[in-house]
Parts: structure tokens; sequence; C-alpha cells
């Protein structure tokens, strides 16, 4: 069966930032020079060729842009300046668009406007509860105690619940890749034992980056492992230990020495990055969509309100503790409650289940995708 | 003037004795000849023995005209014998010149020959199985007849030779040209063919010629032929390019394709390959299995191109004999 | 001693024999067998040669060409065609093998061809054993 | 005969000779051959140091014959000729034995080798004691030039021989001038306007003095040799006006292409779907300024085919040169037209080989062009597309850069056609008594060191005629052949090669065998002397008359009976 090309779908993903897969007359070099790219994960030619035919079934299929870091060789060797890696970057954007059922994710990605705006009305929202909720429960003057303006016990449950409805829809959008990439796939037939002996590689993965390692360049490696260690450290402290966080102003080293380690890592991972696509660096800084901006941004400014929450709250400067904790709050709720299921935050999830998914759906693989060799001889071979 | 008359010496060799009719046909020119030579040998007209050359002293002969070709050992010890005894030995006609048409035996061998002619022949006797032998015994007596050779040579082949008179026979009056030559004493350089032009017969051949193309070969019954027009053109395999002039064109005028018994000219090496490469020149085809139907109108090719030269072409014989 | 015949190969100067050169400049090797006479074209080969050759000792000879339709004179490999079957024949009556003459169109990016055809002919003539032309030219004078 | 003094140069080509064969034993047993009183192996021959050997033993040792072995003649038979000249020898006295490529690089067995080797140099020997000075003939350079073809090959030729004030013949068969160029719109790749090339050339031809524009014309006969042919030229309008002659002393031949006829190749539908159409239509449309459906709608899906005809098996092995550029050059016209259409472009290899052509490839990637391969051999299926199908038709292909069996969506469908040789080729090739390849296009002399000269010297070939080609390499060779004439005509006299057939007229009996055997129509019969003769300047040496002369009347100089006997008795010696 003849699959239909769809010469249209270059122009949708062009707004997803594929400016210049067109020009890719499939050398071939992006794939040889890639060290994730081996069979029966071949990229990003393969992905590339898919798009520009718009084979866009075989697109959502695919796993191959979350396999793919960005280290932006393949892109150094293009000699057509086709960007393999910003496509493979796009490719990852336009899936989580198509992940994502409620369209919010596509509505941010197609128009940063409408991702700002969101943006700003959520945390404008989360502005005004969160003082509404403190001149109700409490004083402004107060930071920590019962009359505390924000108490951490409150806080929490609202954490909790938030995550937990994140979490849902992330979940939810998770089971629509598997669904995609695994699932409908007739010639993949996954044993269940493969899913739980592959369980392991969920955490090892998310946790070590170990993949990303083994990029040529170690850097950028280092620097996101640091920048994701240290987000992560602030969750289970947020999470787990908001009430000690929130203590003070005396300071309690056994668990703020973690959160101004995590501190420092934020800080300089998202500086460098920023400065690595202002400078525009390498290959994989050149091009950076709106969504690369928010992201890094926003993470910046969340760091930078909560240390100054911090040093506010420890130097006993209650009022201006407190209203910088609300700002600090208006900036992370719509950080967290819009980027992490539909902006670029989700690639913390859908990257580890990707990895995941495909060394299990490699080894249910009963039919290999056919070799895409543009040679006659080697096809005759 | 010579002060005292020729002494010449007429021989026949393998050959027709068509040669001796042809010193004949110059009819009372003969008489001139009688006039100013002896002739001590010539077996068809003059009563001379073997034995009576023999006591010759060497030399003693002006001219010898030898005609046929070298069959059997007879001829050999003639042709040498008159070798010795004469001044000048003139090959007189094809098969003396080149081995005439008893040259054709060389592509066949002598064991073919003699079943031929002596075992498979339908006048042969049923159950005679007679065979020539060089020796014989009969009736207490050792019988002799020449020894049959494996193959024909020309005449050059086993004697010196001072001149060719070509032609099978040589025209009359080329003939008489060569008496009144030597008679004259006016004689070309050794080892020339005299009596012969240098150029082919087609030089003095009436028929018009024109650029020829043929797609088909004909025997000469086989059609009409225009009596105007080259033969060759018309189809008609004539060697008359291929071969040298002075017989007077008596074939081609006649309606008979030229069989080339004046030779080759005098450039050429091979008169049965030039022949070939040039009645093949003319074949109007580019196909090959075209080209060989039509050179299947070319029966015996080689008994045709070397009909009066096989001994003098370049392979001389078939390797089988 | 094994017997190593004798070609001469007839070769027509801008096909075969660039040809032959090209068996060269790629460093094909073939068997030492052959003996080249270069001629402007095929049509250029006198069956006079042929048998000339044949006369001498050879033991076979090669003529080679352009390919039909592909002369550098337009036709003149057609000429050769029309020569070399009568000459087959003409030969066939002297007794001579029919393998021992052989006319092959190589053109002049046929190296490899030229090669293959001078080893195959070799071949088939070492089978044949040698040429009895010479033997019988020169026994002549001895076996009347 | 007495016989010459030779000397015999055994070349080591470094170690390309004598790594295998023993260059001083060739040269040894070269010493001991008749006539031979110089025999030396050297490293390198033709070297300076080498020809200047030559040189110095020619005036010392009054040689009289120069044999060389070495490489193949073809290669340095002229280097040596030269150095015989430098030493005041006829050239002609030369002959080298080709102990390189057809000995040392094909053989191992050095004995062998050598041995060989010996039998060569014999053979040179043998035959080099038969040559002859001969001396090169100079013949009048008639200053007018006929060009057959108003395209853009003959256009160019005229006006570069006609700038030069020489007098030009431009025969078209046409009643226009331009050819194939008046059919094309833009150029590929710097998309300049045809017409504006076009309309200048035609300006300035029908405008210059020194050109005759003979439309509807063709030449009707050739006759005479090079620097003084009679050309007849024929009105093909009217057939009343008769024929006019003319003189010229070179033609240049520039009748073009015609274009692949698309039918023949039944899966693409061609003739039967309204909406597949060649590139020439395309063109078309182009030069209209509107690209558009049957249905008058302009296309959204436009989709290119290459190699229609072209590359093929079944149909022209080589590739037409031309249409990838002009395939991208579409991408981009219609893309500047239809700036909402998409293009698919149907390729088997993409061959942007000239100069600017890589760079248009990758501009044309930059505006979208898809860009979808297929095999050699295999054919995309063009068919109607099913009710609901937003395209109107439907090409299927197995896709090579994706492995995949893919349907392209179409509304046009635009055929690459190929380049074919047009009908008249052998027509005219007999005419000018030049040949033409197995696919039909007429052969140069030689493929690199003389593409514009044919075998018939005075005749050149130039533009497509030769082999398919674009513009800018048409034009270049227009010039060339220009060029070569001009400077024929500057030196005003025309040295023939010393190499052709004679008849020797004391021997022709005039049974006209040969006359219809000269490709050239060298021979002429002398009615009233019932001789035939050669035209010397016309021969082109082959032999073909020679080897059929049954008087062997006719001798080939440089390759005479003689001499190719002695070499026969040479090699087998």
């Amino acid at each position: 069966m003849a699959l239909r090309i769809n010469p249209k779908l270059i122009d949708e993903l062009e707004v997803y930032g594929a400016e210049d897969v067109s020009k890719c007359y499939h050398c071939g070099n992006c794939s040889a020079v890639c060290v994730h790219s081996s069979d029966p994960y071949v990229f990003p030619r393969r992905s590339m060729r898919n798009l520009q035919m718009g084979l866009e079934d075989k697109l959502k299929g695919g796993l191959e842009p979350w396999l793919c870091y960005y280290c932006g060789e393949c892109s150094e060797q293009c000699p057509r300046e086709a960007e393999p890696g910003e496509t493979m970057m796009s490719l990852r954007r336009w899936l989580t668009s198509r992940y994502d059922w409620t369209g919010i994710s596509r509505l941010f990605y197609r128009s940063w406007r409408w991702e700002v705006g969101a943006i700003l009305l959520v945390g404008f929202l989360t502005a005004l509860g969160f003082l509404l909720f403190g001149f109700s429960q409490g004083s402004i003057t107060h930071y920590n105690g019962s009359n505390a303006f924000l108490p951490s016990s409150k806080i929490h449950v609202f954490d909790w619940t938030l995550a937990m409805l994140l979490l849902a829809v992330l979940l939810s959008n998770a089971a629509r890749m598997w669904w995609y990439t695994v699932g409908r796939d007739r010639s993949v037939k996954v044993p269940m034992k493969s899913y739980i002996t592959k369980a392991y590689l969920l955490p090892a993965h998310f946790i070590t980056q170990m993949r990303y390692a083994k990029c040529a360049r170690k850097t950028p490696w280092l620097t996101h492992l640091v920048l994701m260690l240290s987000y992560l450290t602030m969750l289970v402290l947020i999470m787990f230990f908001l009430s000690k966080m929130a203590s003070g102003p005396k300071i309690d080293w056994y668990v703020h020495i973690f959160g101004y380690l995590a501190t420092v890592g934020l800080v300089v991972g998202s500086v460098l990055f920023l400065r690595n696509r202002l400078r525009k660096s390498s290959a994989q800084y050149t091009h950076s969509h709106e969504s690369d901006w928010l992201f890094l941004v926003l993470l910046l400014v969340v760091t930078l309100t909560g240390i100054s929450q911090s040093i506010l709250h420890h130097s006993g400067v209650d009022v201006a503790a407190n209203i910088m904790y609300v700002v600090h709050l208006s900036v992370v709720v719509p950080m967290l409650a819009l980027e992490v299921p539909f902006g670029k935050w989700s690639h913390l999830a859908y990257r580890p289940l990707a990895m995941y998914f495909a060394d299990v759906r490699a080894e249910g693989l009963t039919r290999r995708e056919p070799a895409s060799v543009p040679s006659e001889g080697l096809r005759a071979a | 003037m010579a002060a005292r008359k020729l002494q010449i010496a007429l021989y026949w060799g393998a050959g027709c004795g068509g040669c001796d009719v042809a010193v004949l046909d110059t009819n009372e020119f003969i008489l001139d000849i009688a006039a100013v030579a002896d002739i001590r040998l010539w077996p068809i007209a003059v009563d001379g023995k073997y034995k009576d050359v023999e006591a010759m002293e060497d030399g003693e002969l002006d001219l010898t005209v030898f005609n046929g070709a070298v069959r059997n050992s007879e001829n050999e010890h003639i042709a040498k014998l008159l070798r010795q005894k004469s001044k000048l030995v003139v090959a007189f006609g094809s098969c003396a010149h080149m081995g005439g048409i008893p040259g054709l035996a060389n592509f066949v061998t002598r064991e073919e020959i003699f079943t031929a002619a002596y075992l498979h022949n339908p006048s042969i006797e049923p159950g005679n199985t007679t065979i020539p032998h060089p020796e014989t015994a009969f009736d207490g007596s050792q019988l002799t007849i020449p020894r049959f050779y494996k193959r024909v040579y020309k005449l050059n082949d086993v004697i010196d030779v001072d001149y060719y008179v070509p032609g099978c026979p040589p025209a009359a009056d080329q003939v008489k040209a060569v008496f009144e030559a030597v008679i004259a004493g006016e004689l070309p350089a050794k080892g020339s063919v005299v009596g012969a032009s240098e150029r082919a017969v087609c030089d003095d051949c009436p028929r018009v010629k024109n650029e020829k193309k043929v797609k088909h070969f004909y025997r000469p019954w086989q059609i009409m032929a225009d009596p105007d027009v080259c033969l060759l053109e018309q189809g008609i395999l004539c060697a008359g390019p291929a071969t040298r002039s002075g017989c007077g064109v008596r074939c081609p005028s006649s309606g008979i394709p030229c069989r080339g018994c004046y030779g080759p000219l005098p450039n050429v090496v091979d008169q049965g390959a030039k022949f070939l490469s040039a009645v093949v020149s003319i074949i109007d085809s580019k196909d090959p299995k075209e080209i060989e139907e039509i050179i299947d109108g070319l029966p015996d090719f080689a008994g045709y191109a070397y009909r009066f030269g096989l001994p003098s072409s370049l392979l001389q014989r078939s390797v089988r004999t | 001693m094994t017997f190593e015949p004798k070609i001469v190969g007839f070769l027509c100067n801008w096909c075969s024999y660039t040809g032959a050169d090209l068996a060269g400049t790629s460093r094909i090797k073939y068997r030492p067998n052959v003996r080249v006479i270069r001629v402007m074209c095929s049509a250029r080969i006198d069956p006079t040669f042929v048998i000339k050759a044949l006369a001498e000792g050879a033991d076979g000879v090669l003529i080679c060409g352009c390919h039909p339709g592909d002369c550098h004179y337009t036709e003149g490999n057609y000429k050769t065609m029309r020569r070399y079957p009568l000459l087959k024949r003409l030969l066939a009556d002297y007794g001579i093998d029919d393998e021992r003459v052989r006319l092959e169109w190589v053109s002049a990016s046929e190296g490899k061809r030229f090669a293959d055809i001078v080893d195959d002919m070799t071949e088939r003539l070492c089978e044949l054993g040698p040429s009895l032309v010479k033997s019988a030219l020169a026994t002549d004078a001895v076996e009347r | 005969m007495e016989e010459p003094r030779i000397g015999v140069y055994v070349c080591n080509c470094g170690t390309n000779i004598a790594k295998v064969v023993d260059c001083d034993a060739v040269a040894e047993f070269a010493a001991k051959l008749p006539g031979v009183v110089v025999a030396r192996s050297y490293k390198y021959m033709c070297s300076n140091p080498g020809q200047e050997m030559i040189v110095q033993d020619i005036e010392e040792q009054s040689l009289e014959r120069v044999v060389v072995a070495a490489c193949s003649p073809r290669m340095h038979e002229q280097t040596f000729r030269r150095a015989l000249e430098t030493a005041g020898l006829n050239p002609y006295l030369f002959e080298m034995a080709n102990i390189r490529e057809q000995c040392s690089w094909v053989h191992d067995d050095g004995a062998i080798a050598t041995e060989k080797a010996q039998a060569l140099v014999h053979a040179a020997v043998n035959r080099v004691a038969r040559h002859e000075p001969l001396e090169r003939m100079s013949v009048d350079m008639c200053p007018n030039t006929l060009v057959i073809g108003g395209g853009i090959a003959g256009m160019t030729a005229a006006l570069e021989l006609a700038d030069a004030g020489k007098r030009v013949y431009l025969v078209e068969k046409q009643d226009h001038l331009g050819g194939n160029i008046a059919r094309v719109d833009l150029t590929a790749p710097y998309l300049d306007s045809a017409r504006d090339i076009l309309t200048y050339l035609v300006t300035r031809v029908l405008e210059h003095d020194n050109i005759e524009v003979m439309t509807e014309s063709r030449v009707e006969r050739l006759d005479g040799f090079v620097g003084n042919f009679k050309a007849t030229l024929g009105s093909l309008a009217n057939a009343a006006d008769g024929n006019a002659a003319v003189d010229v002393g070179s033609v240049i031949v520039c009748t073009g292409y015609k274009e692949f006829d698309a039918a023949r190749i039944t899966h693409y539908g061609y003739g039967k779907l309204p909406n597949v159409i060649t590139s020439f239509e395309l063109e078309r449309m182009l030069r209209q300024g509107r690209i558009e459906t049957k249905e008058g709608r302009p296309p959204q899906f436009v989709a290119i085919v290459h190699c229609v005809g072209s590359r093929s098996e079944e149909y022209h092995s080589y590739c037409s040169r031309v249409c990838c550029m002009t395939a991208l050059k579409y991408a981009h016209e219609v893309k500047s037209a239809l700036p909402k259409s998409y293009v698919s472009d149907v390729y088997v290899d993409m061959h942007a080989f000239g100069k600017g052509c890589e760079d248009f490839y990758r501009q044309s990637s930059e505006v979208k062009t898809l860009f979808l391969m297929y095999g050699r051999g295999e054919h995309p299926v063009i068919r109607k597309a099913d009710p609901g199908d937003e395209c109107g038709m439907l090409i299927e292909v197995n896709e090579l850069l994706s492995g995949e069996t893919v349907e392209i969506p179409a509304d046009l469908v635009i055929l690459m056609v190929g380049m074919e040789p047009r009908e008249d080729v052998d027509d005219v090739a007999h005419l000018v008594s030049i040949s033409t390849d197995k696919d039909g296009w007429f052969i140069e002399s030689h493929p690199k060191l003389d593409p514009v000269a044919t075998t018939t010297d005075g005749i050149f070939i130039a533009g497509a005629c030769q082999a398919p080609k674009d513009i800018p390499d048409t034009v270049a060779q227009a010039r060339a052949a220009a060029a070569r004439i001009l400077a024929r005509i500057a030196r005003g006299k025309l040295v023939v090669d010393a190499v052709y057939a004679e008849v020797d007229e004391d021997r022709c009996s005039g049974c006209r065998v040969c006359n219809e055997l000269c490709p050239y129509v060298a021979i002429e019969y002398d009615e009233t002397k019932r001789r035939s003769h050669i035209i010397s300047a016309l021969c082109k040496a082959c032999g073909a008359c020679v080897a059929a002369c049954p008087s062997g009347a006719i001798k080939a100089r440089h390759f005479t009976d003689e001499q190719i006997f002695a070499e026969i008795e040479g090699v087998l010696e």
C-alpha cells in the first residue's frame, strides 16, 4: 500500500522551528555522525525524510526525536545547512503538541503570544489568589508562625493538588505517546516481560541522563545534568520539606544546604544556557524557539525570586519576604501548570519514556523498517 | 643476325597439350621459326628423343619452351635436363607459369586422386583395384613408371626459369611476339612475365564498367547477361580485375567470364586472395546473415580463385596433402 | 615444452588498437601470444595479409575492428565483415582449421574484451596444436 | 635495395617497461638486426635528453631510419617524428614498437615479455627499412563557411566568423532562426531570459553584412574537400527558386536535436491524461505567463518527472544533460508564479555538474521543492486520483530515499523529455560524410582533444547534434569550431597529412571495384582515361580501397603491402 505524500506538512513544522528541512538532500552525514543513531533507530536523516514527504503517521509514531540530545554535530556536518539537529528539536515540539490531547500545547508552540498571555494570566490569577488567601488567613507582616501570611502547611496542600493535576495530564499524554509509538504499531509485539525488565531504564535515564553523556561534547550534558538535578532537588525539597524550607529566619543547614546547592545549580545552569543561546555559541544554541527562551527565562526568574524571597526571609524582613513569595509563586505556578504538561518542560517526562519505549519496542520488533539506502548498487546488494 | 640457326626445344610437362597447339596456332609463322631455328625436341611435332637431349653439350640449346606443370618425376627430370642443356628456359602457359589446372590437385591428397581416378571411377571395371606404382614386377622383369608426386609444382619450383609466358593457352600473337623477341635477341630482364600486359583484363575489356554493388551472384548460365556491361557488376564472377591482360580478352568478349589464366598483376602476391578481396568489396549488404547467403552464390570459390595458380599461391596447397 | 601458439593480430588504429592500449593502461594481464600489427582500419586488412601470416608460421590470425556501426571511417568494418566469411571458406579449402582465423569487434573502451579474446584464442589454439602451414611449405622439397 | 642505416631506441619508461622487459636484451637483439647501426636502451626516450640522443645519432651516425620501442604510437609517435624533423630527417622514416601498453603492462613473465618485445622490435625494424620519405601536401583554403542549422550554435558560430570578416552562409530548414531555444522561457541556472538571448542573436545575425541567411533551405549536395567545398543549396519553400552553389572552405554542422516522444512511455499516460505535459509544453505556458491545468485552474500540486526517455535501457542509455537543471528551473518558475503550490521533483539522480548548477540545486530545495528519488530502470506510474482526493492525479513511485512506495499528489505533471537525434541525422551525416554513434549523435574527431572537428577534414560539429548539451557548452563549441576555422583561414594554406592512398595509373585497369568503397567520396573515375583517381586531400587513409584493389594499383602511403608484409615477417621470425 502506497503511502500518500503530504507536501503541506513541512509548512506546519516550520512554525515549530523546522525551517531548513527542505534543504536536505539525504547524503546521510547526519546519521553517520550521530552517536545515538543505530539500528533500528536511525536518525536524523530518516526523520527528515519523513518530514519532507509529510508522512505524518510515521513521524507521530517515531521515537527518534527523543533519542536526540541535540549536541549539534549533525547540523555542523550538514553540507546543505538543513539543520538536522534543529529539525529533531522541532519534531520534539511538534510531537509534544501531538501527544497533548488538550490542544494547549499545540496552541502554545504555534503562538508565543498565547503562551506568554496564558502565563501572565495564570501568574496574575495566582498572585491575586494568594494575596486574597493571605489576607484572609493572616498578616502580611508574618512569614512564619500561626499568623503567617502564606503558611507552609496550606501551601503544601496547594502544591500537592497542583502536582496531582499536572501528573494526571502528563500521564494521559504519556499514554497517548505510548499508543502512537508502540501500542498501535502492528509490526511490534511487546511482551509484558519487557516492560518490567526494562522499567529500571526510566529512573536510570531520568537521573543520570547517561544517553546524553554519550554525545561527543560533555559540557552540555554536565550543564544539563546539574540544572536537572538542581531542579529535581528543589522539587523534592518543596514537595516533601516545604515546612522546613519555609522555617527561619534561622538557617537549618541540614535542609537549606540542599536548597542553596540547588539554587546555585539552577542559576549557573540557566545563566549558562541563556548565555549560550544569546551568543549562539554552537549549533544547538543557534536556533532558539520562543519556547526555549521562555523556558530559561521562567526558570531564572523563578530562581531569582526564590533567592530574593529567601534572603528577605532570612533577613527578617517579613513583609517584603511575603510579597516576594507571592511574586515567586505567581511565576512558579504558571511555570508548573502550563509549561510542565504543555511546554518544553514536558520533555522531562517524554525523554526518559521515549528511551524506555525505544528499548522495549526494539525487543518487540517483528519486522524491520525497510532499509532506505539512496543508492541503486546497495539496494541491489 | 645469328651466324648459326637457333637451337630450340619445346616440351610439355603436366599439361593438356593446348600450349603446343597454341604454338601451332601461329600458323604460317611457324615456318618463319623453322627458317631461323632448329627444333631439337618437340614431342608433339618433331621426332626427338630424350637420349638426344642427354647427348647434347650443356647450353647447347638456345631456348627451351616448357609448358605444363611438374606432377611427376619424369616432368622434373626432363625439366632439369633441359635446364642444363639450355641457355634460356621459358615457362610457357599457365601450368608451367603457376601450376595451372593440374595445380588444383593441390587441394586434395595423392590418395584421394588415385581413389577417384583408379578405384571409384565409374569407368573402372568392378573389382579392379589396380593403382599405378613407380615400380612393378611383371613377368620376371621390373617395370618402372614415373613417380606421381604428392603435389603439383610450377616449373620454377624445380628449376631456374628465365621468362614466363602466361595464358591457358598463351594467345597466338603473344607466342609470336616471344619468338620474335628471342630471334631478335631483344630480351627483357630475367624473370619477367612476357607476352602480357601490366594491367588487368578490364583495361582491354570492351564492356562498360560502372560502380559496383551486388546483392546476388550468378553462374553464367543462370542469367542472360547484358553483353555490353561488366560481367562482375551483373553478379557473374569474373576474374578479369585480378588478372593480367594480354590474352586479347577472349573470354569476356565471348560472354564468358575471365577465369584468371594470365595470373596475378605484377604487384599482387596472391591472386586468389586479391580476387577474393575485390569480389566481396562489391557485396551490397551490412547484415552478416545476408552476406553469408550472398557468398553462398560463389560455390568452390577457392577453385575459381586459384584455378590456374594454386601452386603459386602463398599457401601453395592444402595442409592435408 | 608446452606449445605456445603465435598469433598475429591485425588491429584497427581507432578502436581495437586503442582498446588493446587500454588493456595496458588498465594493467589487464593476458597471454603473451599475440603480436599486434596496426592498420588504420580493419578494411585495410587484405586477405593476403592473413594468408601471408599463416604462411610465415602464425598459428592464428586475429582481426579486430570497431563494432559495426561504430567505424571511424563510417563503414570500413562492414567491408571486413564481408571479406571474412569468404576468406574462411577459402582457408577451409586449404585445410586450415576454422578457429585459426578470427574476427572480433573491439571498441576503444573494451580493453578487457581484447584481453579476454586473446586469452580465449590462445587457449583454443593450444588445444588445436601448431599450424601445419609452415611445415607443409618447408617439407615441399623432400617429400615428392 | 641498399640497406638503410637504422637506429633503434628501447625506452625503459622509468620502470614501466624495464621492470618486466629486459630492455638491454632487446637493444642487444636489435643491434644484430639487418641495417641496425645503433641500438640503445634509455630511461625515458620521450624526455628531452632522449630525443636529443636520437637527433645526435641521426647527425653523427648518419641514420636514415629510426625505431623507438616504447609506449603506444598513439601516445608519442608525433613526439618522435618531430625529433626526426629536428634532425633533418623525413618524419615518416620512423616507426614505433609498442612494448609498454601491449607488452610490459599486460604480461608478468619477464622472459616471455622480452621475447615479445624483441619480436615487435624486429617487425618495426623490418618495416622502417621499407618506409619512404613522404611530403605533406598543401591546398588552398577558401575563407567562406557554410553553417547548417540556425539555432543558437549556428548563429553563434556564424557571428564569430562574420565578426572576423569572413563570409558565412547560414542555412536553416525552418522559416525562422532560433531552433529549440526559441521554444524556451528562462534558462538555468541564472534564470536569464532565453528570449533576450535569442533576440540579440537573431537581430545581429540578420543585420550582419557577412552573413547570408537562408531560411526554409537545405543543403542538397556537398562536393569537394577541405578548403575547397562546393555546396549546393536548395529552397524548401519554393522549388522553382532552383539551387544555388556556393564555395566554402569549411562546414559547421549545428543541426541540434529533437525531444523524446513522451507517448512512447505508456505508464506516464502522456496523450491520455490531459494534465500530463512535456517540458516544452510547460515552456509554452511559461512564455505565455500562465501556468494552468487543462481545466483552466492553477495547479496546487505540480510534479516534475525526470529522465523521460533518458538513462534507460529501453529508450536512450545516455543522459540528456539539461533536464535536471531545467526541472529545477521549473520548480523556481512555478513557485514564483504560484507561491502556494507544492512542487515535487521526481528524479533518478540529480546531475548538477555545470557552473552555478549545484547552487541552483540548493536554491531549489530552499524554495521547498520536494525531491523524490526513483530507481534507474523503474518507472513512476501516473494515474487519475480518486474522487475526494485533493489532487487530480497520483504518481506512484518506489521512493529510494525513504525506501517507501509512495503516492505523490499532482494536478499538473511535467515530463522532462530527453534529447534525441533528429530524424534526418543520417541524411546530414551522408551529406557531409561524417558518422554517427550508436545513439545517432555525430562523432567528433577525438572526444577530449578534438571535440568539434570530425573525421572528415573541414567538417565541424557544434551543439546538441554532437551529443546533448546545454547552452553554455553549445556556445563554447560553436565558438571553438569558428576559431578552428579562422585559424585555418589565417594560415591561408592547408597542410594535408602525407598518409593517404594513391592510385598508380599505370597499373589501374579502370575496373571500378574501388569506386563505391570510399566513405569520403575521394575516389573519382575518369571516364576518358578510364582510370580511377584518389583526391588525396579527401582521403583519410583507411585503406579499404587498397585492400580491395585486385590489381594492386592502389598504394596506401605509409601502410604499403610491402611494409606490412615486412612487419608480418618480423613478428614471426
